[in-house]
């Protein structure tokens, strides 16, 4: 039976991954980033995850208006890194993992989710960007990934109810998966940005700090909240913080927050947290018997 | 009107796109998004006024995107990420368009930020 | 305030159109197809509806698997007619309605389905093929079409209760638009018919009757059936079928069914049914006193 | 898997297409699918053979395509709605494409129905 080990919440903006290319690991400017990433990466490779469920979502890249779902479930072997209008970063391809796909396909369905089935379409930075953070990637990735794209861009967006039980649903279909699997549920966007109109560059670090007070604690009290009210709290991007709702919603009430690091630059928020489900002590058990 | 939405419009310099603004700007809009493709974005560099013509720009938005007037753009209701493929087509980072949407400097942006050098 | 005047059960074949298009409204072995049109091309005349809501599905012209939604609302002024691999039929193109259709999108997002919204892309024989014998084109349409493309392709399809479900939240939908607009739901598909595998060729007319009693009667007990059992009896494409509920979700308990044709020549039960909702005289009446 | 598929593998002659096999055999769907635009049915009636190879097919597929096995192509994994598409390019009927999956000659097809001539 495949279960879910913990949750993982990150910011996703391109800087994270474009610094990273340019080797800024140990620049004064962006060292408080990478060193605040480095606890999440150690505990992926010691628990060793086989999959990653990553909510994110594409930035007009490989999805267009012509047709623009709410929720689509990406179900290839493979993904692509995409070419945002500069060309690709040079990254191994994503490894999908097409049974898990389709059985969370099959379930979410059956639940009355109303998915949209992706194949074939690159990844960007909503998910190469934390990525590159997160998993070591020479020659080639760790482990499959998941990805469960997420409209935040077209209103209407799915409300944060509707994401939380989202990932509701999708903790039922990974706890009725028949194999032996590890899970590892990874939500993204925010914190607190705006990048458009004369209001760009708006921050709000109170209510960022309150908002990962809440994911943790009482995300019910964040399901209330209206997309207007996120867009006046944290800046009109940070409506992507829906999708950290998602995550927490596939994980349990025991979960541990094991780290957590918060460093506002210049425009974004750039956050990562680690959750830890009570399950993740008897996977370290389980692999260590190996 | 979207319930969610309430309010929105007290936030001033927000613009928030929705899906009657998608189906009235969706050539501009797919313009910009086809920078994501290599040829695409050689005809453009090769010949700026005529792709625009060709992919049936109107005049305003020809002259928007000659201007390279970010502002101008959001307020036409382009949304903002496919405008940065465009940056990344004219090698302007996210916050030489962040600077020109405030209608400042780089550097006077930059001087309003935490870690002024985090570039 | 926009209301629901009637709701409209047809088949979709491709044939029909062929045949259309051919001319053979007086070949004996088609007449009984046209005549069964005639009524219900006559109330629409007669009630002029501002707008059909098109449940349908797209068969692989306008849509592909690398990105298949379980419901696309499309929110264009207008669509093309497709090309399906013989060039395009010569139909004018078919009007949407982006106020309406952008309303509904945000009172069904709200509301918990989780549609996709599609631009420019043309509508195949799933919506051309029945409208040609529904509304007269020359030289225009004459009025407009919001579709609604369902999943009925790729398993897992949405379930018959999803697809009621989907009709009711519509109804809601239409009922809360502003404007004074009179609103035709069409659902297409069927009746029995399979077209693929050793058993194509499969028809079932006493289920087709039992299936045109329940869903005036009963829908109830067509959204308990699985889409195995649908199969079974109808055939495997005869599934789409679900579209019919997500039409008779839509329209109220006091539905009158005022005509109805069955016509099974070759390999589909070729059917039209329709459904005049209490509102519908009221219609006549406000019409008359123009 | 799909509760609500349960028993369809009891019924014969009927091959569920799910997203398992959509995802395995995503290469020769895209291939009929594209004969929805007349560029693609010209290289395809040009040299059927260079096409499916320029498309990456297998060597069984391309036999099933160059064979007209419809059935065969159905059991392999191909949606009959982009067998549709090919059907048309082929000048074919859907009914010719019936028979031809039933294992019957289009007049032997056609007195099982109800309405011979009706095509
Ligand atoms: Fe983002
Ligand atoms: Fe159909």
């Amino acid at each position: 039976m495949a279960r879910i080990i913990g949750g993982i919440g990150t910011s996703h903006v391109p800087t994270i991954g474009l610094a990273y290319d340019k080797g800024k690991q140990d620049d004064p400017a962006w060292s408080p980033l990478f060193k605040g990433y480095e606890p999440v990466a150690r505990w992926l490779a010691e628990k060793r995850p086989d999959v990653l469920v990553f909510f994110y979502n594409d930035h007009l890249t490989s999805f267009f208006f012509d047709l623009y779902p709410t929720f689509a479930l990406g179900a290839s072997p493979e993904f692509e890194i995409a070419d945002e209008g500069a060309g690709k970063r040079s990254l191994p391809r994503i490894k999908g993992h097409p049974r898990l796909a389709a059985h969370l396909v099959d379930s979410l369905v059956n639940d009355e989710f109303d998915l949209a089935v992706f194949q074939e379409r690159a990844l960007d930075h909503g998910v190469n960007s934390p990525l590159s953070l997160l998993w070591p990637h020479e020659p080639d990735w760790p482990g499959a990934l998941v990805p469960i794209e997420i409209n935040v861009l077209q209103y209407p967006l799915p409300t944060a109810l509707r994401c939380y039980k989202l990932g509701q649903a999708v903790r039922r279909a990974v706890e009725s998966y028949p194999e032996d699997l590890d899970v590892v549920i990874v939500g993204t966007g925010g914190l607190s940005h705006q990048i458009h109109g004369e209001r760009t560059g708006f921050n709000n670090t109170e209510w960022d700090m309150r908002f990962l007070d809440l994911i943790e604690r009482d995300p019910m009290e964040l399901t209330r909240m209206k997309h207007a009210d996120f867009v006046r709290l944290g800046g009109a991007e940070s409506v992507e913080v829906i999708m950290w709702l998602a995550m927490r919603g596939a994980l349990s009430d025991g979960i541990r927050k094991v780290h957590q690091n918060y460093y506002l630059a210049t425009s974004t928020a750039m956050t990562v947290a680690l959750y830890e489900e009570p399950a993740a002590s008897a996977s370290g058990f389980a692999r260590a018997a190996e | 009107m979207n319930p969610q939405l309430q309010g929105i419009d007290q936030i001033a310099g927000t613009y928030p796109f929705d899906v009657a603004r998608s189906v009235e700007r969706i050539r501009i809009n797919r313009f910009f998004w086809s920078m994501t493709r290599p040829e695409y974005r050689e005809r453009f560099v090769r010949d700026e006024a005529a792709l625009c013509k060709a992919e049936g720009l109107t005049g305003e938005e020809t002259a928007l995107v000659l201007g390279r007037d970010w502002l101008g753009l959001i307020r036409h209701g382009v949304n903002f990420f496919v405008l940065e493929k465009f940056a990344r087509v004219l090698r302007l980072s996210n916050l030489d368009v962040y600077a020109s949407m405030r209608g400042e400097s780089l550097d006077d942006f930059l001087r309003t930020r935490r870690v002024p050098n985090a570039r």
